[in-house]
């Protein structure tokens, strides 16, 4: 599996799964896609990057590891809830819009990038973990 | 289409709980899988996708079933898809650590260890 | 066992003034009380309910507050004493003091759950002091028999007062005496007797519960002398005592109570005469005079005689006797184990010129348990035999009454006689007399005996008639007089010490005949009570090897069939099953599917390939894609596809790592069978409800608000990624939660692992119980 | 006040975030995990003030209008069940201090501990059944992690039945939840409480609530499903069954009472009768199991699935007195259950296993130690004036006060077989003297005495505060079932008044075409 072939076609093709996943991940509000999906690609491709690489190619590409991401997406999840009300005085979760260069920005999609990243933190970290043992 | 649908969500179910009822650990994960396949599916029939048939056969919209259900399946596959992959990595371990799939070989917690069960005297005489 | 060098606690010693205290507070209250002045005082505890912390001093309640308070008095002092130099003497003798006030929040309390509460710490208290020698096993069980006996009693006894509180309106003790309510009609009046005389007759020791109180003799002679003679165990017969003007009066009652305490009074005094341990012989002559009691509360006096209730008054007054002699009989047999170092009387003689003091009160003590005349005792008996003679049963009555003070004159004799005048024994250690706590209390105890015989009319004006007439119900006019003239009682009492002193004399035919004849009895209480708690304990153990086998597979095929079988039968008892009215038109698209994905499954199910299966898993769960992908659910169909992928995946990461199917023992044919029935009636119920669902109208409120919404306010066109992250974005956070943790958890489990040397590892094979004790762990 | 209600879920959630972040400083993540378990008491303190001052409060999350968004809603029952879960959590974290090596496990069990406080605390509020699924999973994943980190064999054991019998329960109700979508459209509990009145097919309303028997008797640990509990729960660190103990199976518990009282009630004679025969069942079976096992921690165990019983009973008998007997007996069962698991680990600790075999000589050892055993032992037991007595005295009453004369007596006599297994560990750990081969018992350092004895003493005062003092904590309780007995405040609550008195179309909204 380990060829060269494969090797070099990764290296194409990883970077192109990721703008995808990060596609589908900005388009979801509006259009079939979304966080899962979005996540889901990415940690296809990186599952990819594994396996013709292994994990420690991965792991020195990601330069952290895999659990602080889904942390972290967690944490970006709960602040996006956390920041509409504080503006608004309004309950949990309640999102917050704003208007940037003619397109709508708001708390939602900060929490869809929370979801995206916390689904390649956890996928990359059940790969990692089963990859890495034995 | 919600008989058919039924059906399937029936068989998807017998046969989990069919793979669960084996005493080889694999089988009960892949049983799991299956399960959830079969709450996915029955979710998305009851939910109501034979109105969207019937709707796109009155006025030629695009099918589009019950939006909600759709979001609960998407919840609930990943959550099923986490607690699966979950359940995995555990049948793996336990492999690893009791050196057997098989469930019914699995005695590390139950039953008490205990040379004489029972017989223990409940004023604590030493028997 | 007595360690002489040993310093008395000041404590022990200081504690005595709380019930000494107690009991002058209580004595002064002894005038207005007699005067028909109940004393009454009431907070809420849980009013809702109607229990109050409601107490209450009537003549009932104080004459045993005044025992409780003064025999304790004495208890304490010769505790102190009696206790020098034991291990644990500080928890003692809180226990007994805690004890002590437990008992009078039973005697004192006007509220029947109040009682209760008492009432079970006493059970409580008695446990920790019935087990104070907690190093012998025997105090071990009896500690245990005494809280399950009487905790079990207790427990009937609480279902008894629910019904009783239900039926009179109120836990008040007052307001049901008060009150009109008949509850002698009422419809449970059956049920509740038989559970309020559950928990007296086993708290009381009344045959058949009998047995644990001479086992109860385990705890130190304090404890015997406070809790097994003066007290604990007439918390039973006060119980009855109040409630008799309540519950009483009626055939059920009179005949219950009589007869159980006639057979209890006459069979003890005769096992009393058959043991030679000082203390059992005591033990058995308490539950002779806890048989009388109850005998007495219970029996009905027949029509036409005077209107005098001459049982109440004859219970009474034996309460009061009995405690009076018996706790000085019990110091007593404690001091000379103390200093001659056994109990058993046939090792035991000629204590008279080494203990004096001892020797003085256990003479007036047992005169007065004979009822020689002029001590309290043969005031008490005349009572007893008038109340009997004049009784329904009046002949069989007399006859138990008689026989039993008869044998318990020969009881009398036997632990004073034997001990102190008896010849004294070739080899015992030196005996001595007890230090002054030891003997005063029961000197005193024994010259209040003597007094009250001499003077009868102040006890019973004072304490005993108001009592009485607190257990009848009204005010008994009843005169009386240590003289009534050579009448039937008087020639009864004759018998009675006659027959004793013969029964002395000849102990030894005696005791043979009755020891033979006991010893033929098939079943004792005490062996029924270990045949029951061991049955529990075997039934135990096969119900819950069955039950909680340790076989997954079992486990789960019990969840299985439960489900299928309840959802089963409700769906036919409800009478749910509906078949669609119209045969639906289903595309050849859908047809193909549901036969690729059902057929995949059954792949899944049959195949013995690892890798045939986890691809036949894929379809199914692509095919299901597809699926929702037909139903113009994209978003789901996209995420479906693609976790199917990542499920490949791992799948095979890992499945490839674990043994193949191969190696799995088949399961027999049967077992087979077993599942696939129990797989099939699962998959077919959830068949039927879902199509019964979907044979419902639909609702579509939620989705059209959506719909309409998600522009304008959601600010996306995507439904449903507008429901994940906004409308139900609270789900979503939860979902990412699990996954995240999942992810944790498994890396975790991956990673992490005890580190074991290979003796640990072989230890922890033999004991895996011993695991995870105090083991390194690392993350490696 | 609506951020006081997701306050519980929000606090624990960010502190395992946080906590998670921590993991490679264990001084640091122990005082943050501190904190939080304070933080989060104080919120449930504020709640449970905010809703006895003024009754149901929910909060509408994302600022949707119910049913469309998710509700969290906090009645008197939620209130405080929040609250207890609050201060078992609070009394774990000062545990594990002791309990569980710094640098060791405990990283993990922080965030991990915190995870399930949410996802408890979550289905304590949740106002909508879908959500209550996803906290349920929450939950789920939290314990098994817990249950699993350590990996010993035994552990792996355990968790391998654990996860088995909880994933199906889980499936199951989402399951249920499915069909109770497809039937009446809805999801927000209060909702559903007016839609399932219009449901015509009463039957299949019925049917559903069979499922949901089974999925939650599966949480609950109820009979015949109770399997994974005693399979488990002996086998973690103390810390982690003594929390286990208190609050998973009451989660399930909770929702039984939420759901049938809320929104299966249209058929009482079969499903309440139903849940009255697994009360029974339950009691019995759970007792027995406790009477045939000699290690403490299996038998607290067992003794679990019997309390289990009382609790349901409470709901099966389905009278204001009979609900606010079982609300107050899971009340006491948390505190004394979780309390007793904590002194078995101390036990263990002092006296160098937890098999009463080899066991013995505390009395004289450890007087403390046996005091507070004593204290949750015998309340557990039923006996006065602990917590335990008023629990067992209110539903005793309570079914006799139908007739259910059967289902008292069964209780009853459990009780006394409890009292018989409490007093066979005292008697064999405390009384009996050591075994000749056991090594002596240790005596606690300061910072184990502290540790693992402050909650236990904290534990047991509240169990003494509710025996002597019980009033107050009636009212609560009987609020609380008030609430349960008659949903109009809850559904006003959540729906606004509105839908309580029109109990017509449908509430307010601008999709509301109803049906």
């Amino acid at each position: 599996m380990n060829t060269l072939v494969l090797r070099v076609a990764t290296r194409i093709l990883l970077p192109l799964i990721l703008v995808s996943s990060i596609f589908m991940l900005l388009r979801g509000h509006n259009q079939p896609g979304g966080g899962f999906v979005g996540g889901l690609i990415a940690s296809i491709g990186f599952s990819l990057h594994v396996f013709v690489s292994g994990a420690e190619a991965l792991r020195r590409m990601l330069r952290t590891d895999p659990r602080w991401i889904a942390a972290v997406g967690l944490g970006v999840a709960i602040i996006s809830g956390l920041v509409g009300p504080y503006a608004s005085g309004t309950p949990f979760l309640t999102s917050a819009w704003t208007s940037v260069g003619g397109v709508k920005v708001g708390t939602p999609l900060v929490f869809d990038v929370g979801v995206y990243l916390v689904v390649v933190g956890a996928m990359l970290t059940f790969i990692l973990g089963i990859k890495e043992q034995g | 289409m919600e008989l058919i649908n039924a059906a399937l969500v029936g068989v998807l179910m017998a046969s989990s709980v069919y793979l669960m009822l084996s005493r080889n650990l694999v089988r009960f994960v892949l049983g799991l899988a299956l399960l959830s396949h079969a709450a996915n599916l029955l979710i998305f029939t009851g939910g109501g996708i034979t109105s969207s048939i019937t709707s796109r056969a009155a006025d030629g919209a695009t099918a589009e079933s019950d939006s909600l259900a759709q979001a609960l399946i998407l919840t609930a596959i990943v959550i099923s898809f986490s607690l699966f992959t979950f359940a995995l990595v555990l049948a793996f371990r336990t492999y690893e650590t009791l050196e057997t799939v098989d469930t019914d070989a699995m005695r590390a917690a139950e039953p008490e260890p205990s040379g004489h069960p029972g017989r223990t005297d409940p004023s604590g005489r030493p028997s | 066992m007595e360690k002489a060098s040993a310093r008395v606690p000041l404590y022990s010693r200081l504690v005595v003034a709380l019930p000494a205290g107690l009991f002058v507070w209580f004595a002064s209250m002894v005038p207005s009380v007699a005067g028909g002045e109940a004393q009454f005082a009431s907070i809420g505890w849980l009013p809702q309910l109607g229990v109050d912390l409601a107490f209450h001093v009537d003549g009932l309640g104080l004459l045993f507050a005044l025992l409780i308070t003064g025999v304790g008095t004495f208890i304490l002092l010769y505790a102190s004493e009696y206790m020098r130099g034991h291990p644990q003497v500080g928890r003692f003798t809180a226990f007994l003091v805690a004890f002590m006030l437990s008992m009078l929040g039973v005697v004192l309390s006007d509220n029947l759950i109040v009682l209760f509460v008492f009432w079970e710490l006493t059970t409580l208290t008695s446990f920790l002091l019935i087990g104070y020698s907690h190093g012998d096993s025997a105090a071990r069980r009896a500690a245990l028999q005494s809280l399950i006996v009487t905790g079990a009693g207790a427990l009937a006894m609480l279902a008894g007062f629910v019904l009783l509180g239900n039926a009179a309106g109120s836990y008040s003790l007052r307001e049901m005496l008060a009150g009109d309510s008949d509850l002698a009609g009422h419809p449970a009046y059956v049920a509740m007797l038989v559970l309020v005389l559950a928990g007296a007759f086993t708290k009381s020791a009344q045959f058949p519960f009998h047995f644990w109180l001479p086992n109860a003799m385990a705890a130190p002679t304090p404890v015997s002398a406070y809790l097994h003679s003066a007290t604990m165990v007439k918390a039973g017969v006060f119980l009855l005592a109040r409630l008799n003007p309540v519950l009483g009066g009626t055939d059920e009652w009179g005949m219950t109570l009589t007869g159980f305490g006639a057979f209890t009074a006459v069979y003890s005094a005769a096992v009393a005469l058959t043991r030679t341990d000082l203390k059992q012989i005591l033990a058995y002559t308490t539950l002779m005079a806890l048989g009388v009691c109850v005998m007495f509360i219970g029996l009905p006096q027949s029509r036409g005689a005077d209107e005098v209730p001459l049982g109440a008054v004859a219970a009474v007054a034996f309460v009061f006797v009995h405690a009076l002699y018996k706790a000085p009989l019990f110091m007593v047999a404690g001091t000379i184990d103390h200093s001659a170092g056994t109990r058993d009387i046939r090792s035991l003689g000629g204590l008279r010129k080494a203990m004096p003091w001892s020797l003085l009160a256990a003479a007036l003590a047992a005169l007065s348990m004979s009822g020689v005349p002029p001590f309290a005792g043969f005031v008490g008996k005349e009572i007893l035999y008038s109340s009997a003679i004049g009784s329904t049963y009046g002949v069989a009555a007399t006859a138990a009454i008689v026989t039993a003070n008869a044998m318990i004159v020969s009881a009398a004799l036997l632990v004073v006689a034997v001990p102190f005048l008896g010849q004294s024994p070739a080899t015992r250690p030196t005996p001595h007399e007890g230090r002054w706590p030891m003997w005063i209390g029961s000197l005193v105890l024994g010259v209040a005996a003597l007094g009250a015989g001499l003077f009868p009319r102040l006890a019973f004006e004072w304490l005993l008639l108001p009592a009485a007439g607190a257990v009848a119900g009204r005010q008994p006019h009843f005169e009386a007089s240590l003289w009534h003239g050579f009448n039937l009682p008087f020639a009864l009492s004759v018998v009675t010490l006659s027959a004793g002193a013969l029964a002395y004399w000849q102990r030894n035919r005696l005791t043979g005949a009755l020891g033979s004849a006991l010893a033929r009895l098939p079943v004792t209480g005490d062996s029924a009570y270990d045949w029951l708690m061991n049955g529990i304990a075997r039934v135990s153990v096969v119900h819950t090897r069955i039950v909680q086998c340790g076989i997954q597979r079992r486990y789960l095929l019990i969840v299985f069939a439960t489900l299928g079988a309840s959802v089963l039968t409700t769906l036919v008892v409800k009478g749910v099953i509906a078949w669609p009215a119209r045969i639906p038109d289903v595309s050849f698209v859908e047809w193909l599917l549901a036969i690729l994905i059902a057929a995949s499954a059954l792949v899944t199910i049959r195949s013995h390939s690892r890798l045939m299966a986890i691809v036949a898993l894929g379809v199914v769960g692509t095919g299901i894609a597809l699926i929702f992908l037909l139903h113009g659910a994209s978003d789901v169909a996209m995420t479906q596809l693609m976790v199917e992928t990542l499920v490949v995946v791992i799948v095979a990461m890992v499945l490839l790592k674990l043994p193949g199917f191969r190696r799995e023992v088949r399961q027999t044919g049967l077992g087979r069978w077993r599942d696939a029935i129990v797989s099939c009636v699962v998959g077919l119920t959830t068949t039927l409800v879902l199509l019964a669902v979907t044979a419902e109208p639909s609702h579509r409120r939620l989705t059209e608000y959506f719909q309409k919404t998600a522009v304008p306010e959601g600010f996306g066109a995507n439904v449903v990624n507008v429901i994940l992250v906004d409308f139900r974005g609270l789900d979503t956070l939860g979902e990412i939660s699990v996954l995240a943790l999942a992810a944790v958890s498994a890396y975790t489990l991956i990673n992490w692992r005890p580190r074991r040397s290979a003796r640990a590892a072989a230890r922890s094979k033999a004991f895996p119980e011993a695991e995870g004790a105090a083991k390194p762990e690392t993350l490696s | 006040m609506t951020w006081l209600v997701a306050g519980p879920i929000v606090v624990p959630l960010s502190a395992a975030v946080v906590t998670g972040f921590l993991m490679g400083y264990g001084g640091i993540q122990r005082l943050v995990s501190l904190c939080s378990g304070i933080a989060l008491f104080g919120t449930a303190v504020a709640l449970l003030t905010n809703v006895w001052n003024e009754g149901v409060t929910a909060a509408q999350i994302g600022n949707w209008p119910s049913p469309f968004g998710i509700t969290l809603v906090a009645d008197h029952l939620s209130a405080v069940l929040v609250l207890i879960t609050a201060i078992i959590a609070l009394a774990a974290i000062v545990y594990s201090f002791e309990d569980i090596e710094r640098r060791g496990l405990a990283t993990v069990l922080h965030p991990l501990l915190h995870a399930l406080m949410a996802g408890v605390c979550g289905a304590f509020l949740a106002g909508d059944i879908f959500n209550l699924y996803v906290w349920f999973e929450v939950m789920l994943i939290a314990s098994i992690g817990l249950l699993v980190v350590g990996g010993t064999r035994a552990q792996l054991d355990a968790s391998v039945r654990y996860a088995a019998l909880s994933l199906i329960a889980t499936t199951l109700l989402l399951t249920g939840i499915g069909l109770l979508y497809g039937l009446t459209g809805t999801l927000n509990m209060a909702d559903l409480h007016l839609r399932v009145q219009e449901v015509e097919n009463e039957g299949l309303l019925t049917v559903i609530a069979v499922i949901f028997i089974v999925a939650f008797g599966i949480k609950s640990a109820v009979f015949p499903l109770f399997f994974w509990l005693p399979a488990s729960y002996h086998t973690p660190k103390v810390t982690v069954s003594a929390v286990f103990s208190g609050l998973l199976t009451k989660v399930g518990v909770y929702a039984l009472m939420r759901v049938f009282t809320l929104i299966f009630t249209n058929d009482i004679g079969y499903t309440h009768e139903i849940l009255l025969w697994v009360a029974g069942f339950t009691m019995v079976t759970g007792v027995l199991g406790a009477a045939s096992r000699n290690d403490l921690r299996r038998i607290l165990s067992f003794h679990i699935v019997s309390q289990i019983g009382y609790m349901i009973m409470g709901l099966a008998l389905y009278t204001p007195l009979g609900l606010l007997g079982g609300i107050f007996y899971t009340v006491h069962h948390i505190i004394v259950k979780a309390n007793l698991f904590f002194v078995a680990g101390a036990i263990r600790r002092f006296g160098g296993s937890s098999r009463l075999a080899r066991l013995g000589g505390l009395y004289r050892d450890a007087p403390l130690l046996a005091a507070l055993f004593f204290i949750p032992a015998f309340s557990l037991a039923g006996f006065p004036p602990l917590s335990g007595f008023w629990a067992k005295f209110l539903l005793i009453r309570a079914s006799m006060d139908v007739h259910e004369y059967a289902i008292a007596a069964t209780a009853l006599a459990v009780g006394l077989l409890t009292a018989y297994s409490m007093t066979k560990i005292w008697l064999n750990a405390f009384w009996k003297g050591r075994p000749e081969d056991a090594m002596p018992t240790r005596p606690p350092s300061r910072s184990e005495g502290f540790f693992l004895l402050a909650p236990v003493v904290g534990l047991a005062a509240i169990t003494l505060a509710i025996g002597l003092y019980v009033q107050p904590f009636y009212e609560l309780a009987e609020r609380a079932a008030q609430e349960l007995m008659h949903p109009a405040e809850y559904v006003g609550a959540v729906l606004g008044e509105d839908a309580v008195s029109g109990a017509g179309p449908s509430p307010a909204g601008p999709g509301g075409s109803g049906n």
